[in-house]
This record gives structure tokens, sequence and C-alpha cells, in this order.
């Protein structure tokens, strides 16, 4: 657990708020949860500060009736701090904490194969010549759809493409 | 080469190659009888000359 | 001034089909099979149009250059007459019209060139291939419509006394398209090629004669030049009016009234 | 008239006929469907455009 407690320490919150890119709810849900926590301590700093002991001498002196300062007595010695049963929730923790990590694990296995895609389209892009260099055969094995089309109007023997006049005009010399 | 597309090549072709055909016959038989005429037969450039001399025998 | 003496017997000489390379052996029935100069340039004809359309693609790029320009202008001239002539459901011909065009075209082209052989000046290849065509346009439409294939002789509201005389006529003239496509064609090259040819042997006297003479042939050259320029837009006009006939004879086989 | 002469007549018709099948077959399967093709995918590349 010490390590988990440096490590929250090193935590550079405002880093993880704008460097990762994170949804508007995340960072809202974090900050929540930092404010919570901070409160948390501010609390348990304050009270831990203040004395736990309780002066019973000198109350018997003031009050004439000591049963009830032996009664408070009783009940300050075997007043027991409540006990979370804290186990639940760091087993909770735990698995929450391993969930997250096996996650973590996949997400960064995804982001590895994203980067191969995105170095392959960089390369792409790199060897990729100008529009102007775009020859027919890209075009029809990007697209069968295309080369389907033109052949089943070559095999019926329809050679002219509707629309193509109004757009590109007409080269006809005569 | 390209590659190649399937347009129809005898659908429009069929009625010209039969014709083709007509008239190769007909002018494989005008040339024969061509080549064996008198004014030709004995034509030095003639290359039936073989042919024809062959016939001439029987 | 050493006169040149090969001889030229006739301006006609230029046409005369020789054997370049070749085979005549008397096995199976007398092989005869030459090589002759018409064939070589019917070859050279085949190896240019096609190397011409492989090399005018600009490697099949979506975007066109000055070559694939000129090509795509030929091929949209070439498709909308067929289109518009054969109509717009059968443009299966196509293929063979553009390459019918370009067969003749290149051929007169090609014969344009000194001492080049025309294709197109020799009377068989002419005449056959007009045959051809007559008789693969009347296959086609007997094969369309059968019988009533006949019913293209007989315009249409005519009493019936003149039916005879002008099926007759119609006959004859519908005859005379086997002809005439082949013999145009011909005799326009033949006509041209060897005015050109008696034009240049005279004009090559006149230069070689004194000098004052040689530079007042000049003038009569600027002519022969002109003519050549005719030449050329013969060869264009040609197999640009043969084209159009085959596709209005194959409209009328297709639609016949 | 040097075109009368027989000799060759069926070499003539049969080199010009195989070379203008040669011809139409090499045009009607290589050489023309690539300028419909091509016409095709301009018209899909400007639909293309229109789009987004």
């Amino acid at each position: 657990m010490a390590t988990k407690v440096a490590a929250s320490a090193a935590v550079d919150f405002s880093r993880v708020y704008s460097s990762l890119g994170l949804g508007k709810e995340t960072i809202a849900s974090l900050q929540a949860f930092r404010k919570r926590h901070s409160e948390a301590q501010r609390l348990h700093a304050q009270y831990s500060g203040q004395p736990t002991t309780v002066d019973l001498a000198r109350y018997r002196s003031i009050l004439k009736n000591t049963a009830i300062v032996d009664e408070a007595e009783k009940l300050l010695k075997d007043f027991k701090p409540v006990t979370y049963d804290v186990s639940a929730h760091v087993k909770a923790i735990e698995t929450f904490e391993a969930k997250a990590v096996e996650k973590a694990k996949e997400t960064e296995a995804k982001i590895d194969i994203e980067l191969k895609e995105l170095q392959a389209t960089l390369a792409n892009i790199e060897e990729a010549r100008p529009f102007e260099d775009l020859t027919v055969e890209d075009v029809g094995a990007a697209h069968p759809r295309i080369v389907e089309a033109v052949e089943t109007m070559m095999k019926k023997g329809k050679w002219t493409v509707p629309g193509y006049k109004e757009k590109f005009g007409d080269l006809n010399m005569m | 080469g390209l590659r190649k597309w399937p347009t129809p090549f005898l659908k429009p072709m069929w009625p010209f190659m039969a014709a083709g055909t007509i008239t190769f016959y007909l002018v494989a038989k005008l040339q024969d009888a061509a080549v064996r005429s008198p004014e030709f037969a004995k034509d030095p450039r003639n290359p039936y000359a073989a042919q024809i001399a062959k016939e001439a025998h029987h | 001034m050493q006169n040149l003496n090969f001889i030229i017997n006739s301006p006609l000489e230029q046409f005369e089909v020789t054997s370049l390379i070749g085979l005549n052996a008397p096995i199976f029935g007398y092989l005869n099979t030459s090589l002759t100069n018409l064939g070589l340039y019917s070859l050279l004809l085949l190896f240019l149009v096609v190397g011409l359309h492989f090399m005018g693609n600009n490697e099949t790029k979506i975007i066109p250059n000055k070559w694939s320009i000129s090509l795509e202008s030929s091929f949209a001239s070439l498709s909308s007459m067929v289109r518009e002539q054969i109509g717009v459901t059968n443009e299966i011909f196509l293929p063979f019209i553009y390459s019918l065009f370009f067969f003749v075209l290149i051929g007169n082209l090609i014969s344009n060139v000194p001492y080049s052989f025309a294709i197109t000046s020799s009377a068989i290849v002419c005449l056959g291939l007009s045959v051809t065509i007559f008789i693969g346009v009347t296959l086609l439409a007997l094969s369309i419509h059968k019988i009533k294939f006949f019913s293209f002789f007989i315009p249409s509201g005519t009493p019936l006394a003149l039916v005879p005389l002008l099926v007759l006529i119609e006959l004859v003239s519908y005859g005379a398209r086997a002809g005439s496509l082949g013999i145009r064609l011909f005799a326009n090259i033949v006509a041209g090629h060897t005015l050109l040819k008696i034009l240049s042997t005279f004009l090559y006297k006149l230069f070689s004669g004194n000098l004052v003479v040689a530079v007042l042939t000049l003038i009569p050259f600027g002519i022969f030049i002109g003519l050549v320029g005719l030449e050329l837009a013969v060869s264009f006009i040609q197999s640009f009016v043969l084209t159009l006939l085959v596709c209005s004879y194959l409209r009328d086989a297709i639609k016949l009234h | 008239m040097p075109q009368l002469i027989p000799f060759f007549f069926l070499n003539q018709l049969s080199f010009s006929f195989i070379i203008l099948l040669a011809l139409v077959y090499i045009f009607s399967k290589y050489i023309l469907p690539l300028y419909t093709f091509q016409r095709v995918i301009r018209m899909y590349i400007t639909k293309l455009s229109n789009k987004n």
C-alpha cells in the first residue's frame, strides 16, 4: 500500500487533465474524487490533531453525580472507533484495479495496432502520388464495384456513360 | 498489356466474318482462273508457274 | 548533272504488289505463301495504330495529357457518330467502326509518305472490303428482319403499279453500294498518288534544268506542295466518308426505314 | 494497271482482313473499354466530391 500512497502523491493531476485528452465527464469525476479526497484528508488531519484524552478527574471534582462520570468513563473505555470493514472495499478496489490494469493492457495493445496502422497510412501518404498521378487501375482496385459495372456495360454493348456529356462536355470533333 | 475486358467480339462481327469468307472464296476462284488465263500464265513473275506447268502436262 | 538512271516506267509502278519474302513449295498442294510489300505495310499499320493507342493513354491516368486528349476526342467523335447513325441501343458496332476508321485513316496517311506503299490503292483490298461490308450488312439485316428485310426495297406509300419499277431501282441502288464504297476510296487514293507522281517527275525535270528555270519552277512547286496538302485532306475525308457510310448502311440494315 | 495483276490477290485480301480483324479484336477487348472505364470513374469521383 505504501507504494500506492507514494504514487498517488506523485500524480501530477494538471498533466492528467490536460495531456491525456480525457473526456469532459472523466475530468469532472476525477476532480470530484480529488475534492472528496482532499476534504477527507483535511477532516482527518483536523480531527487527529484534536486531543482524544478526556480529563475524567476534573469532571469528578466538578460534578456531584459521579455515577455519570463513571458511566462516561466506561463508555469512553469501551468506545472503539468503528472499524469499517475496509477489506471489502479494498478487495473491490483490487478487483477494479486488476480489471483496470487488464483494460489498460488491452487499450495499450489496441493503441499499438493503431500505431502500426498510422505508420502504414503515414507511409502510404508519403509514397502516395498526388491526385494527378491517380491511375484508372488504382481506382479500379479500390472499388471493384465500378469494374463490375463497366464489365456489364461492355457485355451489354453499352458504351455511353449517362450524364458524362453534361458534366464534362463533348470532345466531339464533328 | 492492360487487362482484358469482356466486350463481345463475335456478337457484332459474325456477319462480317461470314461475308469475309464468302469474298475470300470468290477471290480465290477469281485468282485461280486469272492466273491460268493465257495472258498471265506465261508471265515470269507468276508464282504459280510450276503448278501451271505441271497441270499443262496432264 | 549526272542523271539518275534508274528507270521509272509509269506513274502506276508505285502500286505494284511484289513479294519480298516468298515461299513457293510444292508441298501439300503448292503452298504459295509470301510476305508482300502490302503485307509488310499492313503489319506496319497494325503496329502503328496499336502503338499509338498504347502510347497515348498517359499510363491510364485519369487526368489526360495532350496525346490522350486527342485519342479521347477521336473516341468521342466516333462514338457520337455511331450513336447518331446507328442509334443508342445498338452501339455494339463501335469497336468495328472505330478500327475501320483508323485502318483506312492510318493506311492513307502512311501512303502519303514518299516511296511508301498505299494499302488502300490495291483494288482487291478496297473492293474486297466493300463487298464484305455489303454482304455483312445484308446478312445482318436478314438475320434481324428475315423476310421482312425485302420490304426495305419498297418505299412506303408507293402505288402498286409502280412497285415493280421502284423495287428494281431500289435493288440497283442497294447493289451499287457494294461497289461504290470501295471504288470511291480506291479511285481517290490512286488518282491522287498518280497525280503527285506525274507532277513530281515533271518538277524534278524542271529543277534539274538550268538555274533560271530551277528558280522559276519554285512557283509550280508551291502548287505541288498545295496538292500534297490536298492529298492529306483526301486521306482524312475518305476515311471519314467510308466510316460514315458504313454507319448509315448499318442503320438501314437494323432500322430498315 | 498493276492493281489488276492477279498474282497476289488472295495474299492482299488475307493480310488486310487478318490485320483488320486483329485491330477490331485488340480495340474491343483491350483499348476501347478503358475510355468508358475512365469516364465512369470520372463520374464517380465528381459524385464523390459533391457528396461531402
